[in-house]
């Protein structure tokens, strides 16, 4: 089968610090997958290079953008990757804070939509229609992850754990392929928590989206992930459905600790 | 109340430190003489101790209105009423729309000619409101594009007697083409680079205006410019109301404009931009085109208003594009409440009339506009008015409301 | 109107502040004086002092300012462009205005300003003078123009390499402007002397001309430094100091042995304690020469006192003075003035 | 070769010039991330109160080093004074709010002491006394530079190492380095934020006033306007040179100069601000954040 | 020791706390959970002064913090290590740690206690002379610890320090916050998301919902306590 998203060789050197090194990676359709490893393991590093912000200094990253044709990414600006159907939210929330929540989304539908200057000055019949589908089809996905309640607040007076869903409602107006998240479930309470799982698992099943995941919170990893990679030191240390990577002793010695069900 | 006092006396007394040598020795180092004006000291210590007590009496007002937070919302209500409720705001814009339309019939043509002024400013902070208040980008070399313009209208007059109707679209375009120009080299710069770099741009300009002689005239500038044919003769008095009424048709255009900017693709494009620029490129937004959209369309209007300043003057030189006038086109806008469009409009007015309804102070008038400059940033300081999002009817959109009232009707 | 509205408008703020300030004192003179002697005709004289920063569009503003308090005459502005750009509103109802110290030659020989007179020559008139004195008495071959990118300075300097390079066997070695206000010229110093300029001819004022002096003279440049009236300046010497000495500088005709201009200096010593500053006396004839005209047509009406202008001499500080037909005066004669002794002497050229 | 070297000392002393200005610039924006507009006002401050001091003390009939010195330690007591007094009024009660609103009020700040001394003292140039002999060894070199060039040049490399020293060795030094990064983190380890921003206000004003009466003695003469084009010409060499750094406002104050002098010198004077500016832009292009500049890409 | 009462705070307009309540005793580790926005951080802000409130009191012994300035705080020896961390981008690690001792005039002392957070976290050690924006974020969190350490806190502040980091390093932190507590006796507040596990180390807690206090009592009780469970522990 394809994949949606292939990576062949990724690296990427800070100076004298090789944050990713060599890590190959394919993710597939509806497919969920956990990316984990220690601190400074690599891991929002190998995102950034994904999604275009940096521009990797080995390798290659390829879109498949339909069945025989795929292309590739590397060193594309931010927003033609996610034109090509990557979107991603931030480890450290960054909201547009004095939008609205609807708004936020809505600069989602942004490379969906195609008013300019001109036209949005002359506001015909095509772009008043284009507004209004925007917004609904923003509000819509509000709906979906259950912040149409907020939609005309202010972003930044949300609750934190709101703010972590509007950052998924944003990406998920730009009509990813596969959606990046990366710790999406920090600073939020084990409700709270429980409330995303289910979100991504519906973003799975009824939109047929792949969802891959940085996470430290093992109890959301193991709960949602197909397939679990494991970074330390910028490499790839160990790949494998949640069970396997439970047991891998490399991974406990690096990252799990010795009895992790006494934390989840 | 004892401890008030004390207070102001010590304010006071280093005021009068503060200042003495400055107010009170004048010296002549010639003639070796020193004027000593004492009566300057007793001056400034009693004012200072008196407008120390304004002052923290001011201040306590700005820290309990944060505080009694219900008098706020009450205060807020009403001033969302007056801006929301079609039923309050229409009169009102309706009546001033009225004023402004009499204005030249009901005061002298002084009047006239400075509200044409400030109507001019109006337009350019709208339209470096786009730049520094929608975008986030700061520009303190807008006065460049207000140069282009204005020569642009000038030179095809002076040289080819090209008609102002002419020569305005022209303006505005080469406006936004030097807006282009600058902006390409300082996509990559962020904030305060961004700004001494458009300083250095408004700067050059300037200069070679002054110095190309044989193209710009110079410093001596180009005298004698037509003024707008308006298809009949019209007295200069006549001439000046008549530029006055266009400069206000340009101001509701640009209100216009800009307001449905704000609230569009772009307009959500720009804001964003200035919220985070990273998550913004993320989001799928292109930088590079969505920041010089926004470096042209605001240096449009410069070129446009250049235009109509170099007709209504009929004389330019390079004296009228200074870094000041760049600072007082931004103070227009942080002043009036960034990204606000009445903001905006309102802080045109103030700092441009100001300074003419000072005069009656004469030579105390700068010093007057400087302090009151001040005075409002502290007292003010996210601006007079501050900007607000659209917020959407969602009913209209809610698929959920739409199945409930599908439901309700069929069962 | 019962009073005569006299308007005297230019740069009272900002940069130029001081070209501006010392006419409006000199007007102020002449009105107290007039008024004290009970005024034109009866009427008392009523002066309106309006700011323009030197700016063209503030120039604008004061200008329809003055008109709309029914102003009868103005003596101002005070820089070429700003005087130009009121003109525009002046001309409408063709207020006499008349300028201390707008020197543009354009504004009086254009023909586009009959309602224009001024007490002060044209830059030609001065750029003239200058490079005369420096070719025939001096004998230099080898002149650098230097200017100070302004309106005034400019002009004046690309008269006079006009009249240098239509002049045989004598050479423009440098023409160039410096930036005024700039904290240091000896980059240009050092340039005029790479030149081998066996003079300098600088247009501008004294600020900057005395920074450049002085390095030329700290750096032991001692060739001959012409100037012009912006120069001639007491203020120009006060700041020099000993570099000034040997500076020459044209200027109107030397009227400190003036009885007017004495007492017009006493008058500013004794309400200001400092001596008077630029443009001073020729504000002050500026006022006289306006208010006699109004005197002699006893009337307002610009007609007659443009006529009353042109046909009757008035005494001032400045001499003995009345207007030609496009408004510059006749009277105001030019010198070369040197600094010697830390004072400007007269030449006898 | 002479000619060059005549530039390159023209350019080294002005550049030094503009040097001491953007000392004080660079730490005002470190520490608070404003661009303080009314600091060229300071300096002009300064020039004025040396000034009137001099014409006091002219009056004693004392040596003229010991006039000097007496005049520029008052200078700094003054200047540093205006410039406390300034933080506390304009920019204090802006500290949470947008950061262009406290611009604003510097550029308000600027106007109001322009014409503050504008009205107080005059409008008119006004002459310098001359504070700095020429010194006899440097007879010699005096038409390559003057005496009064070489101590702004000395005044400025003394006061680029001290205060090098000075932020990176003391206490205060450190709360300033702290304070500049992360406010609310200083607050949290007991540095008392107001004291230290008021401390950088009152140092870098001092700087500038050292300036305002090195300079003013260089050139001979001030007026209330001198501290405009200061002002700027001092901010964009903090600029160039990466803006919070106190090496880097010394070198691009110097480039700055340089740049000046050798366009001047070898292309015309009528461009020489162009030139200036031209390559601020060039600089910024290749070097975002100055010479010697953080970097300030964000991690994502 | 530390004790809140009635204590209301407003950010602008908006109320964060209502009418908190609180008391901390010697030698204690006491946890304080919550939701997100329940106004935990910001309790911690209105006690080190950041945030002051708007009425109410707060007594630290017998000192009443409300009346005081943040650097004051510091001096009486409460500290605070919070939310994010705030290393000093541009300063070193041995910098950052250098400015914990800021209001500390005992050299000999300071060089000791230096030593001792370096033996605490030694990879800090190692990595002495790094930026402090270069470090990982669980080097981060150790780096902001040992640096409230070093001001010799009676009364430490922690504000989710298990916040981002590998399970790992998680257990190690809350062993080292109990090191502290046991062996400089320093008196701990402690504000967590993960529940379960302040609950381990903690004497007592707090819930808090919404800006008011809504449960407290014996760490044990909470940890048994039914709605606890299901709201922050994380299903039954
Ligand atoms: N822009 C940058 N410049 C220099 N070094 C960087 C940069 N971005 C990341 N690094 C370094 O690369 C390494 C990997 O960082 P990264 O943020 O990818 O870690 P991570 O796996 O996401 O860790 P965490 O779980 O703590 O977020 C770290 O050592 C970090 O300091
Ligand atoms: N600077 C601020 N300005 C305005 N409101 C704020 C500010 N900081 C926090 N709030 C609001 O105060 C309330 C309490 O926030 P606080 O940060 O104290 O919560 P918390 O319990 O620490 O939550 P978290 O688990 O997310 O850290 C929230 O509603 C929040 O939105
Ligand atoms: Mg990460
Ligand atoms: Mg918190």
């Amino acid at each position: 089968m394809q994949p949606l998203l292939e990576i062949n060789g990724l690296t990427m050197d800070f100076g004298g610090l090789r944050a990713v090194d060599n890590i190959d990676f394919n993710i597939y359709s509806k497919e969920i997958v956990a990316l984990i490893g220690p601190n400074g393991a690599g891991k929002t590093t190998f995102f950034n290079c994904v999604t275009g912000m940096y521009r990797p200094t080995g390798g290659d990253i390829y879109v498949h953008t339909d069945r025989d044709n795929k292309k590739r990414v590397n060193g594309l600006k931010p927003n033609k990757v996610t034109e090509l159907g990557l979107a991603r939210t931030f480890q450290n929330i960054r909201l547009f804070k004095g939008m609205t929540v609807l708004e936020n989304v809505m600069i989602g539908r942004h490379c969906r939509t195609h008013a300019n200057i001109f036209s949005a000055l002359m506001r015909n019949k095509r772009i008043i229609r284009e507004e209004y589908e925007s917004a609904s089809y923003s509000y819509h996905i509000l709906e979906r992850v259950g912040l149409d309640v907020f939609a005309n607040e202010i972003a930044e007076n949300l609750p934190y754990g709101a703010q972590r869903r509007l950052e998924i409602a944003r990406a998920l107006a730009t009509e990813p392929k596969v959606l990046l998240l990366d710790e999406p479930a920090a600073g939020l309470n084990p409700q709270e928590t429980d409330n995303l799982i289910d979100i991504i698992k519906m973003l799975r099943d009824e939109e047929n989206i792949s969802v891959l995941l940085i996470e430290h919170d093992m109890g959301m990893v193991m709960k949602i992930s197909e397939r679990i990679t494991v970074m330390d030191y910028g490499k790839k240390i160990a790949e494998g459905p949640p069970g396997e990577i439970k047991e891998n002793p490399d991974v406990i010695k690096a990252y799990l600790g010795e009895d992790i069900d006494a934390q989840a | 109340m004892f401890s008030e006092i004390k207070k102001s006396l010590l304010v006071s007394v280093w005021f009068m430190f503060l200042t003495f040598p400055i107010m009170v020795i004048k010296v002549n180092t010639i003639e070796n003489t020193i004027i000593w004006r004492w009566e300057n000291l007793v001056l400034i210590g009693l004012g200072s101790f008196f407008l120390s007590f304004l002052w923290r009496f001011m201040h306590n007002k700005k820290a309990t209105k944060r505080r009694q937070d219900y008098k706020d919302v009450l205060s807020k209500l009403f001033y969302d009423n007056l801006i929301e409720n079609k039923k309050v705001f229409i009169p009102i814009v309706a009546a001033l729309i009225i004023f402004i339309l009499l204005f030249p019939k009901m005061f002298s043509t002084y009047q006239v000619t400075i509200m044409t002024t400030a109507l001019i400013y109006v337009v350019l902070g709208l339209g470096l409101n786009v730049v520094v208040g929608f975008a986030g980008l700061l520009d303190l070399g807008y006065v460049a594009f207000y140069a282009v313009g204005a020569y642009t209208y000038a030179l095809l007059n002076f040289n080819y007697d090209i008609s102002f109707w002419i020569a305005l679209p022209l303006a505005g375009i080469l406006g936004a083409m030097a807006g282009i120009l600058l902006g390409f080299p300082v996509l990559r710069l962020r904030g305060d680079y961004l700004a001494i770099v458009t300083l250095g741009f408004g700067e050059i300009i300037r200069l070679v205006l002054e110095n190309w002689g044989e193209f710009t005239h110079g410093p001596s500038g180009i005298a004698g410019i037509d003024r707008p044919n308006f298809g009949f003769d019209l007295s200069i008095v006549g001439s000046i109301n008549a530029i006055y009424y266009f400069v206000f048709f340009f101001v509701l255009v640009t209100i216009f404009f800009t307001n449905r900017l704000q609230n569009s693709r772009i307009g959500r494009a720009w804001v964003a931009l200035r919220e985070d620029e990273i998550a913004c490129q993320a989001m799928g937004v292109d930088k590079t085109k969505t920041k010089l959209s926004a470096f042209a369309f605001g240096a449009t209007w410069a070129g446009f208003m250049g235009a109509v300043f170099a007709a209504k003057t009929t004389f330019i030189n390079p004296a009228s594009f200074t870094f000041l006038e760049s600072a007082i086109i931004l103070s227009i806008v942080v002043l009036g409440g960034m990204g606000s469009i009445p903001g905006v409009i309102l802080g045109a007015l103030i700092l441009i009339l100001l300074p003419e309804y000072l005069r009656a102070f004469s030579e105390y008038r700068m010093l007057i506009f400087g302090g009151a400059m001040v005075l409002m940033m502290v007292f003010r300081p996210q601006g007079l008015i501050k900007s607000k999002r659209r917020r959407y009817n969602l009913e209209s959109m809610s698929k959920k409301k739409l199945k409930e009232r599908q439901n309700a009707a069929s069962s | 109107a019962d009073t005569i509205k006299l308007g005297v408008a230019g740069a009272h703020s900002g940069d130029l502040a001081s070209y501006g300030i010392p006419t409006v004192r000199a007007a102020q003179f002449v009105v107290d004086e007039y008024n004290k002697n009970g005024g034109i005709d009866g009427k008392k004289i009523e002066l309106l002092v309006e700011d323009d920063e030197c700016k063209p569009e503030k120039a604008v503003n004061a200008a329809t300012k003055l008109m709309s308090q029914g102003v009868d005459v103005v003596v101002g502005h005070i820089c070429s462009g700003a005087t130009k750009a009121a003109l525009s509103i002046y001309l409408s109802q063709m207020i006499p205005v008349i300028s201390p110290s707008a020197t543009n030659p354009a504004l009086t020989q254009s023909g586009d300003y009959p309602n224009f007179f001024r007490t002060i020559a044209p830059d030609d008139a001065q750029a003239r003078l200058e490079v005369d004195f420096a070719v025939e008495e001096l004998g230099l071959k080898n002149i650098a123009v230097i200017h100070d990118k302004g309106d005034y300075g400019k002009g004046l300097a690309q008269f006079a390499k006009k009249f240098i390079e239509e002049t045989e066997g004598v050479n423009v070695a440098l023409f160039e402007g410096v930036t005024p206000g700039a904290l240091d010229y000896s980059a240009i110093v050092q340039k005029i002397k790479n030149s081998n300029a066996d003079g300098v001819i600088f247009g501008g004022y004294h600020p900057e001309a005395s920074k450049i002096v002085t390095q030329m003279r700290k750096k032991e440049m001692n060739i001959p430094f012409i100037s012009d009236d912006g120069v001639k300046d007491e203020t120009f010497i006060k700041v020099a100091g000993k570099y000034a000495e040997g500076v020459y500088a044209t200027g109107p005709k030397d009227v400190s042995s003036n009885p007017l201009a004495k007492e017009a200096e006493k008058k500013h010593m004794e309400k200001y304690g400092e001596q008077s500053g630029a443009f001073y006396l020729n504000g002050y004839a500026a006022a006289q020469a306006i208010l006699n005209a109004i005197d002699n047509a006893d009337s307002t009406d610009p007609q007659k006192v443009m006529q009353a202008m042109r046909t009757n001499y008035v005494e001032t500080p400045l001499g003995k003075i009345k207007f030609d037909e496009k408004g510059d005066a006749i009277g105001v004669g030019f010198s070369v003035y040197q600094v010697q002794n830390g004072e400007y002497v007269e030449l006898n050229y | 070769m002479e000619y060059f070297l005549q530039l390159f000392f023209a350019g080294l002393t002005k550049g030094s010039i503009y040097a001491l200005i953007a000392l004080g610039y660079t730490m005002v924006y470190g520490i608070i991330q404003l661009i303080n507009f009314a600091h060229g006002e300071i300096y002009m401050i300064g020039a004025f109160t040396a000034l009137i001091v001099a014409g006091v003390l002219s009056v004693f009939n004392l040596p003229v080093a010991a006039i000097f010195v007496i005049v520029t330690l008052v200078a700094i007591l003054y200047s540093s004074a205006y410039g406390y007094t300034i933080e506390k009024i304009a920019y204090k009660p802006l500290r949470n709010a947008p950061r262009l609103s406290a611009l604003i009020s510097a550029i308000g700040m600027s106007i109001f002491l322009q014409n503050y001394v504008l009205l107080a003292q005059t409008s008119d140039f006004l002459p310098f006394p001359s504070l700095i002999g020429q010194f006899e060894f440097m007879a010699s070199y005096n038409h390559i530079l003057s005496s009064s060039g070489l101590v702004i040049i000395i005044s400025t490399f003394i006061a680029m190492v001290l205060l090098s020293l000075y932020i990176k060795f003391t206490r205060m030094g450190k709360a300033m380095r702290a304070t500049a990064q992360d406010k609310k983190m200083a607050l949290l380890l007991g540095i008392n934020v107001d004291r230290v921003i008021s401390t950088t206000f009152v140092v870098g004003s001092a700087l500038a006033a050292l300036g305002g009466v090195l300079i003013a003695n260089h050139i001979g003469q001030i007026n209330f306007f001198i501290g405009f084009i200061a002002g700027i010409k001092a901010f964009t060499a903090a600029v160039l040179g990466g803006i919070g750094s106190v090496p880097g406002a010394v070198l691009g104050a110097l480039i700055l100069g340089w740049t000046e002098s050798f366009s001047t010198g070898y292309i015309s004077s009528d461009y020489q601000d162009v030139f200036a500016f031209i390559l601020l832009v060039v600089i910024l292009i290749f070097k975002p954040s100055g010479i010697l500049g953080k970097k300030t890409d964000q991690k994502v | 020791m530390l004790r809140l009462n009635n204590v209301n705070t407003f950010y602008g307009n908006i109320q964060a706390l209502h009418d908190v309540s609180l008391e901390v005793k010697e030698g204690e580790i006491v946890a304080l959970l919550g939701a997100n926005g329940a106004g935990k951080t910001t309790t911690l802000m209105t006690i080190s002064g950041i945030v002051p409130p708007q009425t109410g009191e707060i007594f630290y012994n017998k000192t009443p913090l409300h009346l005081m300035k943040p650097d004051e705080i510091v001096k009486l020896g409460v500290c605070q290590v919070p939310e994010g961390r705030h290393i000093f981008p541009h300063l070193s690690v041995s910098e950052n740690i250098d400015l914990g001792a800021f209001l500390r005039r005992d050299k000999e002392q300071i060089r000791k206690d230096v030593e001792y957070v370096y033996d605490l976290f030694p990879q800090l050690a190692v990595r002495k002379n790094q930026l402090g924006e270069t470090l990982s974020g669980g080097e981060q969190q150790m780096l902001a610890i040992s640096r409230a350490l070093l001001s010799k806190p009676k009364l430490l502040l922690l504000d989710e320090p298990s916040l981002g980091l590998a399970p790992i390093i998680v257990r190690q932190i809350f062993d080292i916050i109990k090191q502290i507590n046991r062996e400089s006796k320093t008196t701990i507040l402690l504000v967590e998301q993960n529940a379960n596990l302040a609950l381990q180390i903690a004497d007592k807690g707090y819930v808090m919902e919404t800006g008011k206090i809504r449960l407290s009592g014996d760490a044990k009780d909470l940890l048994n306590n039914d709605d606890i469970k299901k709201a922050y522990l994380g299903g039954v």
